[in-house]
């Protein structure tokens, strides 16, 4: 066995808080060898990041401690060396790049100024030589007119732009290795395909190692070779990539990939969600720090440390039961393949829902699955949209020419009572504008919307305010969007006391139905929101939508936010109410696998414009445009570029100024002059299946 | 671009206007008039007050004696004081340098200790520095001016005599109302600059400077503070306009010329053109400083350089 | 659009990632593990206390009259018998600083309270009906803020006398663009609230979001603000003093003890150094603990503790 | 005349005749100066006079303008002395000199004055001085154009000039007045030359041209006033020994209005002397070896309270006596001043012409006498210790002005304090606006004024009666026999009988408690012990022609 490059040994790290001292992270383990990617996989609290962090000693910058254990880059025990020499491996041997470019960079300097700053920190030389340099390196890691971009801000780039400019500058100390902390949560599924994908080429070109912290198993499948699964701070299991995923033997790490609605989970059936979230600092649970939320939890459990026990070819989990919990794993694996698609690249055959055998189960699933459609189509529509315009004014008076920022331009749907329909797109679609409305929360620019066939309009006061009765929303920020001094009997009370004539003491019954019936406790009601958890929030939230009897929903990414494991719990509450209560709903979401999950029909959308609606299975299996195909091929943890899988480059435009003719004409392989000059109508493919595309795939 | 321009300064325009319309209802509710107290009540006759109430055109009617001052205004004549009868242009123009100088110099002191003690204390946080710049920036702030100045003179001129304690000739005379005034700007800045400080220091871009091994100062001063003064602009704009008006005290106290002295003693004896002269000039400071504070953001902040307009 | 999107992948990082809650705990580990500077707001805290009590039981505190003329013990310095030694007219300096403190703090209090109500109003219309209204009356706070506070102040008091209302009127009106200004802003960042969205997204009539969520959430900092504003009123206060705008009462204010006993210093220096002190004292405790105030309702700041 | 300042003159009496200047810092003040006193040890060291140098005076407040035709502060009166001189000057002794004018004479029926001018003499811009020059001078005055105030009351009754020749002027006058002459030496009726003023107008304030031993360089407001000396000069009064032109080569008046600075100012070295010093300061500056003190007794009237007679109850004697018996002077003045201030105890000061010495030590503090007189009226104690009638308060409304000028704000906190012994409730207003408060509203139980001022007629302007049409007086004293004993003494030529007419004025005065008399004011300088020859007229106006800088 090479010596590793980097060796991390029972590190354990304290936080200096006010109420004293917390331990972030007790006793990992693991190493790195060179060319290597390992990924640290955890959900908040886990660690994961202020376990990198000191690996670069940041945490001492950050009241933390390293309080035992020892980091080795190569020769070098660094847990203890002082800040100056740590300063100059920093950015030299070992360089970071982080989960928000645009707030990774400091946005008063151009990025050229950014980048030659790194390099004159670590070399002598000439300001000019180092500027060349800094070209080349933005030429290397695939920026257009790299000169340009030298000489501009951060706020000028876009977000995928600005990975690549930072990953450039992490490269321009020619680390040995390059620690990527959530480098693409914050980008767009298709933007992280091209830095995933740039980031392997890169690591096999320069031999780097990468430690790539994620809380996305498809990313993670992806990119590692070996996985560390890190819970409330400890090490939960570690080993190859193909065996963590392909047969876990932590509860955790077997709840975490139950949890994901994965491309082949039945729709509409409930995930398998973990119990609970995932602990804070400051209240730790004995013994092992699972066992609250474990299904295999005894005494032992919750009296003693579980190790971290070596089983086999460098694979160890630290579970009292984890033989017992690997068999149950497998059963379940064996019933339901739950990470099939999550095969790691290099090792595994290829898989997922393109390939034949895992499309075959997919069919077969749906057979399975309770069919609403047929019902569906019959019944009426309950929400309509025609030719839905909103455009934004930008900059413009006093003569400036006025611009407008096309947000949503001429939209036509209609969404059928008792449907839940998916709307899916990347940033600067206008899916979260066309939520806001078909519920009419702003004016449009153009065409109406139909609520049971009347129109519905935001400039009709009287009846507009009574159609919030049947009209309610789940928001993407359950914290932004409750009033901080309300406590949340009065949260959930507030469209009570708008739409009904209840007095107190009915009101106070009716929220606590309402809480009991989203699973909090109706005790809980004088408690403030800071006191809750984000996914209780978000219940918070579910629980006034749905207070005054709604007859629809709109949900705009209202999961986006959550734990992996709670956002399970939530998808499963809302397909609970939407049943109980009969409700028609718009989900709103990015995380395709989500929508897919919950959705009965989707809805792709791209700057803009819709540009293909289907029933959610017919949309995965058979999508017509290559917009959505190529976001489907995006989903990371796919395969590799199957010959039907399409991969995007560059970014979406601007919506300021769309292209004239396809709006999808600038990224689409397949592009001719026609899609160039002629926009393509919204044409029906298959049954109930349309998309807006000449050559419909 | 123009026309923004033309629109700040058609509303810069209207606020000046409206200013000294202001002042000159409120002087003419005024109850008495300047005459009384030009002139000693005992020994001068009734009929000679009148004839310089006659003289000084303050029997006239409300209306008649706005719309002249506003006419002689554009044509570029301020009047002349009532009290020493000479023109209020160059009476003003005279003593604004030595107002000017006093609030740059103030300012100067401000800017330097504010943002100094500022950045110490936020580098410093928690420990004895943090809590000594704090308290002698919050020192500025709680103290009247006129004592600080008057201990000033004590300590310097009187007892060490190191600085004058007069005049408004010469840099060394500049040095103690300087130092009392902007030690009162002081305070504020080192509040602001310490919170938008430890603001910067906990964005992200901090950490991946780290990353990339620069070194802690180079971090705190050209990036950290860069950042920081953005939102320390604004308040330092207003500080400044706060030492203008806080010369009225200062130049009393150490015996210096300039307009805010003027003013004051302008407003006692009612002598209504050289306080709107005054207010005329004020006016056009604040729109000065205003304008100054865009231009510091369009120079830290190429964000704004580039868009041409302030967030 | 875009930064609604961006937003929820923020808010997703955080809730993901590790540093999730440990970076929480740092940070506001950072802020609070400042035990040492809370001595001082400590201190701050009793010197406030006391500086009430004294407004408020003046005759319990105060071992002599204040406004009693010793004129056989004119100009002593401090003793036992007089703990801050007496003035030019033998009053005893220590009895008449805390005397004195009720109308010095009340001088503070109220015209912060005027100059709070008066500014909030007008921000709040300005913040909330926005349009014309709103530039109108912001122009007209522009103006206010261009005449100098100093000459507002002085002609307020010269028009309306130099009684201690009409100083405390002077202090307020010259406050108000201030206090103005900020509503104005919190009522505008209020109103972009995800809650006040939410609220409307549920019918809410706009008179009840007005009074059930902005008012009440904008309300904060211009109460921290105003905190501040009791030190700089009663600065301002002295500041008239010493212009000769003040009001001779039998019992001083502290600006007016300081800026009549102010020709004493160099010889009898504890008649203006001790009333110069309680102005320092009171406003340098208000500004420590309104500045620990204000740290905490800061949103910006509140969101790591 | 020469004039040497001893010690031994200090609060002497003089016997002098009248006229009219400001002192103090007000507006309002007439004033004669007497007496002065230079403590410290400056006189002692007198030894040959050093030519050169630059003599920096700090004055507490700024002249508002160099113009004395249209100057309304004594203040202003202090430069004049450098730049201009006037007609007469008024002796140490009191009596008239020769200046500009070197002979006068009145005529029989006392409407016109014939005076001789002085050949030879020049402006400072070449002008020569002459009748012509002087007959516009007083015409200019009475021409309401110019806008003239304080010296067209000096000037009064003046009604026009013959030029007789060259250097002969005859003057007018509308009524027989014996106070008029004497005011032909004040400052305010300085001779400005005739050529600048018709040049410059209205701006001849801040160019201004005279025939004095010191130029004018230049008038920085607010900082400093310039002057430099008139190598020309050599018409000098005999006021300063030195009649030629002066030994200082600059003369700068520097405008110090916190007293802090100006005191502080001296101590650091900053200036040479700084005018008008605190009462505390005096006694420190007089132990301190780095600096001189000099002090001259103003003469005239003094710090006066006045009742206002229309004032219920204060128009009744008994409510006054009780005020009069109940406030201790004395110890006002002692508290507050610390010894460096006389107490007053006349209508008049000490040394002016008529002063009635007999009034010193008459009254006395008596609370029960105080008590027993408001018992008399039917003023009763209240609970809270404060007297009414038929539910009325015994307030007494005191109002004094603001900035506090000679502490008489202080003055008005101790009588406040004193009458609350004997049940007066007394509501102090200290106002910016005096002029507004007491000349327009005449809303005040008791104010308080003094003047400075060389002849007793000043008491016409004080409790003579008035006329429906002219401005009443403090008081408001309206009674036909101190009218005639008023009027007698302004036209008695016979020194003796005026004075006994302004004695039995005085004593109606006192009898009737019309007035609380306070304090005589001192003019004060610090001064650095370089300097030598600083003297003051009888006004109390500094002298500077006599002045050098010892090494």
């Amino acid at each position: 066995m090479t010596q590793p490059l980097l060796e991390v040994k029972d590190l354990t790290i304290d936080v200096h808080t006010p109420r004293g001292i917390l331990t972030a992270v007790s006793e990992i383990s693991f190493d790195i060898a060179p060319g290597e990617t390992v990924c640290l996989v955890g959900e908040s609290g886990s660690g994961k990041t202020i376990a990198s962090k000191a690996i670069m000693r940041l945490t001492d910058y950050e009241n933390g401690s390293i309080a035992g254990g020892s980091i080795t880059l190569g020769d070098t025990p660094i847990e203890s060396l002082p800040q100056s020499v740590m300063r100059d491996l920093r950015g030299r041997r070992v360089a970071m790049i982080f989960q928000e470019p645009m707030a990774a960079f400091d946005p008063v300097f151009t990025i050229g100024s950014q980048i030659v700053e790194t390099m004159q920190a670590h070399r002598r030389g000439k300001k000019s030589t180092f500027w060349k340099e800094g070209v080349e390196l933005l030429r290397r890691v695939g920026i257009p007119e790299p000169e340009l971009r030298m000489k501009q801000v951060a706020g000028e780039l876009s977000g995928g732009m600005l990975q690549r400019a930072m990953i450039a500058m992490a490269l321009s100390g020619g680390p040995e290795l390059l620690i990527a902390d959530e480098p693409t949560t914050a980008l767009d599924v298709t933007i992280q395909a091209q830095i995933l994908e740039l980031l392997n080429e890169l690591k096999s070109s320069l031999n780097m190692s990468i430690l790539l912290i994620t809380h996305d198993l498809g990313v993670a499948a992806q990119m590692a070779d070996r996985i560390v699964v890190l819970y409330a701070g400890r090490v939960a299991e570690q080993g190859p990539a193909t065996d963590v995923l392909g047969s876990p033997r932590h509860p955790y790490t077997i709840g975490l990939l139950n949890s994901i609605a994965t491309l082949d989970s039945r729709r509409g059936e409930r995930l398998r969600a973990i119990e609970g979230s995932p602990p804070g600092l400051a209240e730790m649970p004995e013994g092992c720090r699972f066992h609250p939320r474990c299904a295999f939890a005894t005494d032992k459990c919750r009296e003693s440390v579980p190790p971290l026990s070596e089983k086999d070819n460098n694979r160890s989990a630290a579970c009292w039961h984890a033989d017992e919990a690997a068999a149950v794993a497998a059963a379940t694996h064996a019933e339901l393949t739950p990470a099939r698609h999550l095969s790691p690249v290099p090792d595994a055959p290829p898989s997922g829902m393109l390939h034949p055998a895992a499309s075959r189960q997919s069919i077969s699933s749906i057979h399975e699955a309770p069919v609403k459609e047929e019902s569906l189509s019959g019944s009426h529509p309950l929400l309509q949209a025609e030719h839905l315009k909103k455009h934004y004014p930008l900059g413009g008076g006093w003569g400036r020419a006025k611009r407008n920022l096309r947000a949503v331009d001429g939209v036509s749907l209609s969404i059928a009572e008792g449907e839940t329909f998916g709307l899916v797109g990347e940033s600067g679609s206008g899916k979260s504008t066309l939520g806001r409305l078909l519920l009419q929360l702003e004016p449009q620019t153009g065409g109406r919307v139909l609520y049971r066939g009347d129109e519905l309009s935001i400039k009709d006061k009287t009846h507009w305010r009574e159609s919030r009765r049947d009209l309610q929303i789940i928001h993407q920020d359950p914290y932004g969007t409750v009033d901080p001094r309300w406590s949340i009997g009065e949260i959930i009370a507030e469209p009570l006391s708008v739409h009904t004539e209840l007095n107190q003491a009915q009101r106070l019954d009716r929220v606590s139905e309402l809480l009991e019936q989203v699973g909090l406790k109706a005790s809980w009601q004088n408690r403030y929101p800071h006191e809750f958890s984000g996914g209780q929030r978000q219940r918070i939230g579910i629980a006034r939508a749905i207070a005054v009897n709604p007859k629809f929903i709109l949900a705009d990414e209202a999961v986006s936010a959550l734990d992996v494991s709670v956002q399970a719990q939530i998808v499963n509450l809302l397909q609970d109410l939407q049943q109980q209560l009969g409700l028609t709903s718009v989900f709103i979401a990015h995380g395709l696998q989500v929508v897919r999950h919950i959705s009965d029909r989707i809805g792709v959308m791209y700057l803009g414009k819709l540009v293909e609606t289907a029933p959610s299975e017919e949309l995965f299996r058979r999508p017509a445009h290559p917009y959505t195909r190529a976001l489907l091929s995006s989903i990371p943890g796919m395969s590799p570029a199957t010959p039907e899988s399409i991969s995007v480059q560059g970014e979406i435009p601007s919506p300021t100024n769309p292209p004239p003719g396809c709006r999808f004409h600038t990224r689409c392989p397949m592009a001719t002059d026609l899609c160039r000059n002629v926009e393509p109508a919204f044409a029906t493919v298959g049954a109930r299946h349309e998309a807006a595309c000449h050559y419909p795939l | 671009m123009l026309q923004a321009i033309g629109s700040r300064l058609f509303s810069s325009l209207l606020v000046i206007v409206g200013s000294l319309a202001l002042v000159f209802c409120i002087f003419y509710l005024l109850p008495g008039d300047p005459v009384l107290s030009m002139v000693d009540p005992t020994t001068v006759s009734p009929e000679v007050i009148e004839n310089l109430r006659e003289q000084l055109g303050l029997n006239r009617p409300f209306h008649e004696r706005l719309l002249a001052y506003f006419g002689d205004m554009l044509t570029g004549d301020f009047g002349r004081s009532l009290v020493g009868s000479e023109p209020v242009l160059p009476k003003i123009l005279h003593q604004v340098p030595s107002t000017l100088l006093l609030t740059a110099a103030s300012a100067l002191v401000a800017i330097v200790v504010g943002v100094t003690l500022g950045v110490l204390s936020a580098v410093r946080k928690g420990g004895i520095i943090d809590l000594s710049a704090r308290i002698v920036g919050l020192f500025g702030i709680s103290m009247p001016t006129f004592w600080s100045g008057i201990l000033l003179i004590l300590i310097f001129s009187v007892q060490l005599k190191w600085l004058p304690a007069m005049g408004s000739d010469g840099f060394e005379t500049l040095i103690l109302p300087a130092l009392a005034l902007g030690f009162v700007g002081a305070g504020s800045i080192v509040r602001m600059v310490r919170g938008s400080m430890l603001d910067v220091l906990n964005e992200p871009f901090v950490t991946t400077l780290r990353a990339k091994g620069l070194r802690e100062r180079l971090i705190q001063i050209k990036h950290v503070l860069r950042n920081a003064l953005i939102p320390a602009v604004t308040l330092i704009g207003m500080q400044i306009g706060d030492m203008l008006a806080g010369t009225v005290i200062i130049e009393t106290v150490f015996s210096r010329q300039g307009i805010g002295r003027i003013l004051a003693d302008a407003i006692m004896a009612k002598d209504l053109p050289v306080v709107q002269g005054i207010v005329f000039f004020t006016a056009i400071v604040y729109v000065g400083i205003n304008l100054l504070v865009d231009l510091s953001y369009a120079a830290i902040d190429p964000r704004i350089r580039r868009k041409g307009a302030r967030t | 659009m875009k930064t609604s999107a961006g937003a929820a992948r923020r808010g997703a990082w955080r809730g993901r990632t590790g540093l999730g809650q440990a970076e929480n705990a740092i940070r506001s580990g950072k802020r609070l593990r400042l035990a040492s500077s809370d001595i001082p707001i400590g201190l701050a805290g009793i010197a406030i206390v006391f500086l009430v009590l004294c407004a408020l039981f003046p005759s319990w505190i105060a071992p002599y009259s204040p406004t009693d003329m010793n004129t056989a013990a004119i100009l002593q310095a401090p003793s036992a018998a007089h703990l801050f030694g007496t003035d030019y007219f033998g009053r005893d300096v220590f009895s008449l600083i805390v005397h004195g403190t009720k109308d010095s703090l009340l001088i503070g209090a109220s015209s912060v309270i005027v100059g709070v109500l008066i500014g909030a109003a007008l921000g709040s219309i300005a913040g909330y009906v926005g349009g014309k209204l709103d530039t109108v009356i912001m122009r007209v706070m522009d103006v206010l803020l261009t005449v100098p506070g100093i000459l507002l102040a002085l002609t307020i008091a010269a028009a309306l006398g130099p009684g201690l209302r009409n100083i405390v009127l002077a202090i307020a009106i010259s406050s108000v663009p201030g206090y103005a200004r900020v509503m104005r802003g919190q009522i505008m960042a209020i109103r972009g609230r995800g809650y006040v969205f939410a609220s409307r997204a549920i019918g809410a009539k706009p008179s009840f979001i007005l009074t059930k969520h902005v008012l009440p959430n904008s309300a904060a900092p211009l109460l921290v603000m105003a905190t501040l504003g009791l030190g700089s009123s009663i600065l301002a206060g002295a500041g008239l003093s010493f212009l000769g705008l003040g009001v001779l009462k039998e019992i001083p204010d502290w600006g007016a003890l300081l800026s009549q006993g102010r020709g004493y210093l160099t010889v009898a220096w504890w008649i203006c150094t001790f009333p110069g002190l309680a102005i320092t004292l009171f406003v340098l405790s208000i500004n420590l603990i309104g500045d620990r105030w204000r740290d905490a309702v800061d949103p910006k700041r509140k969101g790591r503790t | 005349m020469k004039r040497r300042f001893k010690p031994a003159y200090a609060f002497g009496a003089f016997a002098l005749a009248l006229t009219t200047v400001l002192a103090g810092c007000g507006s309002s003040s007439n004033s004669a100066a007497t007496a002065q006193a230079a403590s410290g040890s400056g006189t002692a060291t007198a030894s040959a006079p050093v030519q050169g140098g630059e003599f920096t005076y700090a004055l507490a407040t700024s002249p508002d303008t160099l113009d004395p035709r249209r100057s309304g502060l004594a203040v202003s009166v202090r430069v004049f002395g450098a730049l201009y001189d006037t007609l007469l000057v008024r002796n140490a002794d009191g009596s008239l000199g020769p200046s500009l004018a070197t002979e006068w004479e009145q005529s029989d029926d006392g409407l016109s004055y014939t005076l001789k001018l002085k050949e030879g003499v020049k402006f400072q811009d070449g002008t020569p001085f002459n009748a012509e020059a002087v007959k516009y001078n007083f015409d200019s005055i009475i021409d309401p154009e110019t806008k003239a105030a304080n010296a067209l009351a000096l000037l009064r009754p003046y009604k026009s000039s013959e030029v007789v020749d060259e250097y002969t002027i005859k003057l007018n006058l509308e009524t027989a007045s014996q106070a008029f002459l004497g005011n032909l030496s004040q400052g305010m009726l300085s001779i400005v030359s005739p050529t600048a003023a018709k040049e410059k107008g209205e701006d001849f304030g801040k160019n201004p041209i005279g025939t004095g031993p010191f130029k004018f360089l230049s008038w920085s407001e607010n900082a400093e006033i310039v002057l430099e000396r008139n190598p020309d000069y050599a018409w000098g009064s005999g006021e300063a020994k030195n009649t030629g032109a002066a030994y200082l080569d600059r003369l700068t008046f520097k405008i110090v209005p916190e007293e802090a600075t100006r005191i502080g100012g001296v101590q650091s070295g900053q200036v040479l002397a700084a005018e008008t010093v605190p009462p505390q300061n005096i006694v420190a500056l007089e132990s301190d070896p780095n600096a001189q003190l000099f002090k001259t007794n103003t003469i005239g009237l003094p710090y006066t309270l006045f009742f206002n007679l229309e004032k219920k109850p204060w128009d009744e004697l008994k409510a006054r006596q009780a005020v009069q018996s109940a406030v201790d002077v004395d110890t006002i003045v002692k508290t507050l001043y610390l010894g460096t201030y006389e107490r007053a105890w006349s209508s008049l000061t000490p040394g002016i012409l008529g002063y009635d010495e007999s009034l010193e030590g008459k009254i006395a503090p008596n609370l029960e006498k105080a008590n027993a007189l408001l018992d008399e009226l039917g003023w009763v104690k209240g609970a809270d210790g404060i007297r009414e009638k038929e539910g009325q308060r015994l307030t007494l409304h005191y109002v004094d002005g603001s900035p506090n000028r000679e502490k008489r704000n202080d003055i008005a906190a101790m009588i406040r304090e004193q009458l609350k012994a004997i049940g007066v409730e007394t509501e102090v207003e200290i106002t910016q606006d005096i002029a507004t408060a007491v000349y327009q509203n005449w809303d005040y139980d008791l104010y308080g004024n003094s003047q400075v001022n060389s002849d007793p007629n000043a008491l016409s302007a004080f409790y003579h009666s008035t006329k429906e049409s002219e401005r009443r007086t403090l008081n408001g004293l309206s009674d036909p026999e101190v009218d005639k004993w008023l009027e007698e003494a302004g036209v008695e030529k016979d020194e003796a009988k005026r004075t006994e007419l302004y004695k039995k004025v005085q004593r109606y005065i006192s009898d009737q408690a019309l007035i609380l008399p306070i304090y005589v004011f001192p003019y004060t300088v610090a001064a650095a012990k370089s300097v030598q020859g600083l003297t003051f007229d009888p006004f109390g106006y500094p002298i500077f022609n006599d002045v050098y800088l010892s090494k």
